[in-house]
Order: C-alpha cells, then structure tokens, then sequence
C-alpha cells in the first residue's frame, strides 16, 4: 500500500474505535447519572455496574484507537486525551446515548434498545480480522449480554407491570424509535473497513428486530409503525445534548491540562 | 422480663458468644442495635450522594471507574446494613420512612459538600478512615449478623481509604494548583471528620450501655485520639498540614494533643443546619418517590406471574 | 506605604471587585437560564432584561479589577480571563445566586432578596472614595432600583395571589432565608477595604429587613424566625452548584483557549 | 358578501392604502393573515430556543451580553406580532393553543439544533438574513399594523445580521479551529436558510392570492435567488465555502445558479421529523404548563385589587 492509502486505512480504523469507544462512554456517562438516585437500592447497584461495564469498553477502544493513533506519530496520545479533549463534533457516538436519562422507563428502554445493538454488533465484531477489534468485542460480549437480559427483563416487567408502567414504556419507546436507524446506516468508515470488519448492516437489522420483537411481545408492547430516522452521529452531527455532556465530563482536563491525576 | 433469659444473654455477652437473630434479647438491646445499623445504613445510602456528585466530573478514565466503582460498594453496604438490620424485626420500608421523614439520623459528615476533585481524596482518606477506625471494632460486635456485616464492609472500605489516600498522593506531587487543592479538601473535611466520632464521652448518652453489651468496645475520644495519630504522619508524608494550630506530640501522653472541636457546628449540622442537610433528604426523597411507580410495577408483575405459577400448579 | 501594604491593599481592592462582580454574574447567569422560557412573554423579556443588566455590572467590576492586577503587572488580563479562567474556590458571589432558579417563586424570591441587598449595598459604595468602585455604584444603583421594584411587585403579587402562589412563595422565602445571612457578614478583603468604603453592616442589614418586611407585609408573607445562616461563598467555599455552572460558563474559553471571539 | 365593501376594499389594495383594523375585509383575506402573521410570531417566540442554547456559554461576556439582548428582541417581535394578530379578532391564547397543540406551524429552521458558537453568527447571518429577505417586502403590506409591526422588527433584525457576520467574521479570521467552526455552521445552515423562503413557486399555493391582497410582494423562488446572490458574496469575504457544488455565477440570467434543494427533507421537517421539533415544542409546553400557576396568581391578585378600588369608588 502506498504511504496514502496507509493513512486513510489508519484514520477508518481509528475513527472506527472511537465510535465505539464514543458510544460506550456516553451511554456509560448517562446511566452514571443514576447512582445514587436509582428508584431502589438493588437497581441503583445493577445500573451503576453497567455504567462501569460501558467505561471499561470505552477504555479498552481508546486504548486501542490512541495505539493507533502513535504509531509513527511523535506527539503521543492517551486515552483521556481522546475522551476529554475532543468537542462535540469529533464525537461519533450514536445519537441514540446522549439522550437524557428521562425516567427509569425512557432509561430502561434507552439501554434494552442500545444493547441489543451493542450484542449483534459485537457478535459479529469478534470474527473482525483486527484481532484488537475482535478481542475487546469479544471481552465486551460477556458483559453486553447480561445488559441485553437484564434491560429486557425490566422491558417485561414494567411493559406488562401496571397501567402506568405501561404508558410510560409505550412514550418511551415512541419517542426513542427514531435514534434506532443510524444503528444500520453504515458510515463512510464503517464501508471502508469492510475488508476487514465485515457486517452484514441488513442481517444485523434483522436479528436486532427480531430481539426487540420477542421482548417486545412478552412486554406486551409493540414495535412503533415506521417513521422517519433521526442520524448524525456516526458523523459528528449531534443533539444539542452532546455539548452540556462534554462540558460537564470534560471540566477538569480542559481547566487543568496536562496533569496526572 | 424473664430472668432466667436475661441471665443466659448476659452470659453470652461475658463470654463473647455471638448473639443471634432468635435468641432472646433486651428489648433494649434490640432498640439500640436497629438504631445504630440502620443509622448506618442511612450513612451509606446518603454517603453515595457527595462522592456521586463527582463520577461525571472525575478527571481521567481510570478515577471515574474507580469512583463509581467505590460508591456502587457503599449502595452494597447499605444493602447488607439493611438486612442486619431487618434481623432485628424491622422492615426496609420502616427505616427508608424513619430516614425520609428525618426521624432517623445519618452521618452528619455527608452533610458537607463535594467541592472538588480533592475532596475525593479527601473523604477516602478521612472519612473512610474515620469510618474504619469506628468499625473495625465492630467487627467484634457481639451481634452476630452486624458482626458479621462488618467484616465485609472493613475489608472493602480499607481498599477505598487507599484509593482516597492515593488519590491525594497523587495531587501533592503534582502542579502547585494540584497541591493546594488537596490542602483545600484537608482543611475543610478534618474538623468533621474528627466529629465523625460523635460527642465527647462525658456527652455521649449511650455509650456506656454500648459498652456494656459488647457493641461499641472503644470510647469516642479514645478512637479519636487514635484517628489524630495515625493521620497526623500520614498528612506529613503528603506534605500539607492539618489545620489546627494545636495539634503537636505531646511526649508524656505518647499521643498528639489537639484543638477543640467546634461541637456548636456539631450540634447544629445534626439538627439539620450543615450546608447539604436539605439537599440530601430531598435526593433521597425524590429518588424514592421517582421510584414508587417502578416498585410498584415490579410487584404487579411478580404477583402476575405468582398467579400464572399457582394456576399451573393448581391444574397439574 | 511599603511594596507589601500597597500589594495587600491591592489584593483586597482586587478581591473585592470580584466579589461584586461574581455576585452579578452568577446571579445573572442563573436569571438567563430562563430566556425562552418564562411564564409568560413579557415576564420573559422583563428577567433576560435584569440578567443583562446584571452581566454589564459584572463586566464593569471585572474591567476594574482587570485593570487594578494590570498595574506595574506584565501578564495583562483581561475582564473575560477573570470571568471564565477561574475555578469555583476563587469565586467569591455570594451562594444565594448559585442557587438553581427553582419555580418562577423562587427565582423572584431570590432576584427580590438579592436586589435588596445590592440595593443599600451599592447606595453607600456611590460615596466610596475610590473613584471607580463609587462611579459603578452609581451607574448601576438605577438598574437595580427597577429590580427591586419589579422583583418586590411579583413577590406581592404571588404572595397575595392564589393559596398556590402562596404556598410557593411560602416555601421559596424559608429554603432562601439561610443565605441571606452572609450579605452582612464583612470577609476579611471588605474590613481591610474599610478606609475607602465605609459600609456599616448593622445598618445595612436593618435597612434590608425593613424593605423586606415592608414587601412582606403587602404580600401577606412574614419573615421567617431566626435560623442558622450559611456562609462562605465571598471566601470561595460554595455549594456544590457553582462548579457545574461554571462548566457550562467556561466551557468555550477553557476548551479553545487565548483566541479573539 | 357586501359588493360595495369588497369594491371598497379592493380600491385601497390598487391604490396602495392601508387596510386598517375597523376596516372592512374579505373573511379570506382576515384568514390569510392571521395564518401568517401568528406563525411569524411563533417563529419569532421558538425561534428564541435555538439560540438561548447558548447563552450560558457564550465564549466572552460581551457576547453573551449581545446575544442575551438579540434573544430577548426576538421575544420583543413576537410580542409585536401577536398584537398585529390580535387587531384581527383572535386572543394570545387561542393562537399560543394553536401553537401548542401543532396545529399552528412556526418556521421550520429552528427545528434544527445549534452545537457550536458559530451557530450563533449562523443564524444571524443566514437566518436572520433570509427572514428580512423576506420581511422588507412585507414593510409594504396591504394590512396597517402588520406592516408596521414589520419595519420595526426589520430594524432590529437588520442589525442582528450584522452582528452574526461579525461573529463569523471574527471566527475566519481566527485560529484553524475556529474557521473549521465556521465551516461547519455554513454546511448545517445553508440548505435549510433556502428553505425558509418557501417551496418553489409552483408548489406554493397560497402566494398568487396573497401577491393580489399584496401581502407578499415577490415570489419564494425570487427572493430565493435574490439571497443567494447576497449570500455568495459574503460568503466568499469570509472564505468560507457554500456546500453546494452546482453554485455557480451565470452570466445570461446575471445570477448564480445553484443545486436542487432536498424538498424531501423539506416536508419532512414540516411533518414534525426534523431534529429537535419534539424539543421545541415540548420546551414551549413546559413553559406553558409551568407559568401557568403565575399566570392565574397574577390574574387573581390583579382582580382582588380591582374590587378594592370598586368598594373605593362605591364609597366615594
């Protein structure tokens, strides 16, 4: 491969493990919120542990996107530089996870619908001829399913719990349908990585629709009629959620750079 | 009163045998065994707050799972509190309502605020450390089920104190900014810290039956003094002072003497005038009252799915 | 006066411009949280209003102050640099304005206090013998006389209203009582600056609780009894608000630092 | 219909006089009106939204001062156009439940989210740009206070562009990142401010009617050009790049030619599907809802003061 081909193959890969490092710490920082106000005790321990889940995944991609990133490079990069130092638009997590927590309804399903995604993606991840790429998914699976189950569990129990429950899952749903299509439109360097990763968008799709179905079915709730698709994320183009995140979580490096902590 | 009963219990007190959830006991000692475990079960649940107030701010990867993974084990020690506790013929319920309704006291320390990164530092190294010095001799407690919730808390929350220590560590070998906001934390937690120990002896009501019953083992001040000494070396090894002009060797003593602690601060924070007293309670009662309607719905469904279950059992 | 006195004397003069102008822009900054959001259009543009006025106060003290560090000093600042490039243990507002804005009652019960307050503050620093402090007094004593003014007919208006304006308005003035406390409290930079502007704080305070209970008594409120008073923030120790305030605030500055905007 | 009146009427149209409130006017012409202007003024009143956005982190006091003031004139317009709509026999409330339910529509920019600080001279620049493109032409309508309220605002709206020139100005001129911010505003803003002149001139039904009334005085698909014109030169002084690859001068028509604009997109966001429509609307209803408490005690207590001075008057 000639020197520009190197390159452009190095930045797909790197934009690659940020978008999932991206989408796993925004989801981690948004279930993060919960501690210590989770709606009973035992939920409150379950939430927190998923958060710390989704952070470890971030780190592990970070790690391996800053490796990357150093190859040849003279000015070295860490994890938290890729996840303090960067703004909004150079964010690629999908949409779907800068959403506000909302109730434990809207965050339940935020989770079940994220998961399942994170569960086929990673199912097909694993076989990704990067064997990083397919390490860390494969690490990741273990804890995706148990997040896939354990969100699908409280998908049933509040979908068919009381009249309440149900009507706060049937809002939730609705209104976070929409974040659930960018999951399948590949981005330019999810195309270019093909070679290398290679998923299948359109059976991906399936099998997530067919997951959610059958919880769904046991939730006694239903699949929303098909609508228009919010994207942008994969492409830096996000809510307006993103930047109070950032603001937030990125304080103490942007007001104290370059130190050890 | 059986005396025959209270003669058994008291023997088993003497000879340090554990007493369990259905032996007899001192309606007394009951009392105040549900008052103190589920005082510090509250102290746990409501401790979550501060530190939880810098999970989203916490300067690296590394210290954010770190921390969530700290205040996720508090929420676990509240857990295992709570079911001591409930040995004891109360309820969850009951004691959430006793600590929502302000009826039931917490540690008065998380009634402070978390002002920054440093009082991360800070409240594993003190009030961790307060909080071991307070419950390694628990740990002998001789309820057994406390007892026994102890062991487990010690063991995770000397892990915690040095995280807090390290983290401190860290920032007094940093930038000068770093340092100065480690001696900040310092000079704001040590004083309640030193009041985590509670009132003087000579104004501490319950002590002495404590004592008696093989509950508490030390005095209040006793466990203080010890608290001064061991973090006086340890603040010199990080190279910020403690702030108290008193505080010095005292050779005969073989201890450190040191200042007066501000116990009208003490008394007022309890009663409800600490800078977060207000925010603390309504945390814990919105996350309570957001809660209902999901607790509510876990039980619609359970008792569903009971029904299905008996129907099934019932036609087979 | 030796180097040291003349360096005390202008740190304190310094600390105490901070100290007003951080009051003005916090309290301003938590005023425009509502722009786009009040309770109804004109009420709306009436509070966006105060909170400009309150952010030219700020930006007057922080030209002053950026102009008192400036003398004989190399590094110049800049009235922005001192807004947005420090953290929150160098603030000095006072805490009631950090407090989050609440119900439309607690926002006014707030403004109402708080405006009071600087109300007698600023009519006795006009005859300051510095110059400047005394000519922002003046220039600023006009803007808040119509906050006072406006703030005081709301409070009347929703303390005489509805039971349920009441009852808010009930709640709103006991959870604010305990920090109005430290407004007559002198930190040590306004004892040493007594020379120069001689407030006299019992006085200051007697005049705000009658202008107070003047209000309440047309409102049909009452003062609350005597109580604990919180304190700290003209010494830099504040509730844990300030921090995520200034986040948000500095977020730009912090992230893309040393550029023209 | 009164013959004489719509003759009447249709006189003063010819001949360029104002119809005024008291006048009489075709119920179609009262109808095409209250349509536009309410929808001008819920424009003006979400139109604050996107912008407040950013208010509490604006990069330098004074432009948080300035914008502060630019979003609080935006309220300040819509004030002038319910008013305008009221002379037309409809009430602030019947028109903000119009709003509020979704029958009533707003312009569709500001369905889209602002995510840098140059948003904000976007949407100065462009938006604002397009909205008195639009607006001078409507200084000259038919109907008095609609036409006055208009010069007003195309006053202050006029001022508003250059200051969001200006903040982009000083964003090409600065660093690397801050001329890539720019960039990235123009990418997101640009085809949505051609939207905002409406469909073309053969999809937009209600233009031929309101020419004749001489509401609108030009077409969508000329005033469209006529900003584009203006846009590429300003463009070009910033040294930014408009996403448009088929932009381009030409000579004949003594206009640029530019690409088809995604009308699929277009409808969509009208329909309800653009980013943030859901946000809007539900900020402006929790505005509602929560002043809603004020609105009654300001009500109440202005009534109880009115009975005060009736016994005053009844006494005297």
């Amino acid at each position: 491969m000639d020197s520009e081909a190197t390159n452009n193959a190095k930045k797909d890969l790197v934009n690659y493990a940020l978008f999932l490092a991206d989408s796993s710490l925004i989801m981690g920082h948004r279930l993060s919120e919960w501690t210590g106000h989770g709606p009973m005790i035992e939920q409150d321990i379950a939430i927190t542990n998923i958060a710390l889940d989704l952070i470890g995944q971030a780190r592990n991609f970070y790690q391996y996107a800053a490796e990357v990133i150093n190859i040849q490079n003279d000015k070295k990069v860490t994890e938290d530089d890729l996840a303090y130092l960067r703004d909004a638009n150079e964010f690629k997590n999908l949409l779907i996870t800068e959403l506000p927590n909302g109730d434990w309804a809207f965050t339940i399903s935020k989770l079940f619908l994220f998961s399942t995604w994170q569960f086929y993606f990673y199912q097909t991840l694993i076989y990704s001829k990067d064997e990083q790429l397919a390490a860390i998914a494969e690490k990741s699976l273990k804890e995706v399913t148990y997040h896939v189950i354990w969100s699908g569990d409280w998908v049933i129990r509040l979908g068919d719990g009381t009249e309440e429950s149900k009507n706060r899952m049937k809002k939730a749903v609705l209104n976070l349908w929409p974040y659930t299509g960018e999951m399948f439109i590949p981005a330019a360097f999810e195309d270019n990585l093909k070679n290398s990763v290679s998923i299948n968008f359109s059976n991906m799709q399936n099998d997530w629709i067919e997951k959610v179905k059958l919880v769904f079915s046991e939730a006694t709730l239903s699949i929303p009629e098909k609508m228009w698709m919010q994207s942008g994320g994969k492409n830096g183009v996000h809510t307006e959620h993103l930047g109070y995140i950032l603001a937030e979580m990125q304080f103490m490096q942007r007001a104290y750079p370059g130190l050890e902590w | 009163m059986n005396e025959k009963e209270l003669q058994h219990f008291e023997d088993k007190i003497k000879q340090e045998i554990r007493i369990e959830p259905k032996d007899w006991m001192p309606d007394d000692y009951r009392k105040m065994l549900i008052r103190q475990i589920s005082q510090h079960a509250h102290s746990e649940i409501v401790g979550m707050l501060p530190e939880a107030n810098w999970i989203t701010r916490a300067p690296s990867l590394k210290r954010k799972a770190i921390l969530l993974a700290k205040v996720q084990d508090e929420a676990g020690h509240g857990l295992y509190l709570y079911c001591a506790a409930e040995t004891l013929n109360i309820s969850r319920e009951e004691m959430t309502e006793q600590l929502l309704s302000g009826r039931a006291k917490y540690s008065s320390i998380f009634n402070y605020p978390t002002l920054s990164w440093a009082d991360m530092g800070a409240i594993g190294w003190l009030v961790d450390g307060a909080a071991i010095m307070n419950q390694v001799p628990l740990c002998r407690a001789s309820y057994g089920p406390y007892a026994r919730a102890m062991i487990r808390i010690c063991k995770e929350e000397s892990f915690h104190q040095r995280q807090g220590y390290e983290i401190l560590l860290t920032l007094c070998r940093g930038s000068k900014e770093q340092k100065a906001m480690a001696q900040d934390a310092l000079n704001r937690w040590w004083w309640p810290s030193l009041m985590m120990f509670g009132p003087n002896d000579d104004d501490s009501p319950h002590s002495a039956q404590s004592m008696k019953w093989k509950i508490k083992r030390f005095s209040n001040d006793e466990l203080r003094q010890k608290f001064v000494d061991v973090c006086k070396d340890q603040a010199d090894i990080l190279g910020i002072a403690i702030p108290d002009s008193d505080l010095k060797w005292n050779e005969e003593r073989g201890h450190y003497d040191f200042g007066e602690i501000n116990w009208e601060e003490f008394w007022s924070v309890i009663k409800g005038n600490g800078p977060c007293n207000k925010e603390r309670l309504d945390a814990r009662i919105k996350a309570h009252e957001n809660g209902e309607w999901v607790r509510e719905a876990a039980l619609a469904y359970a008792e569903k799915k009971k029904e299905v279950i008996d129907d099934v059992v019932k036609l087979s």
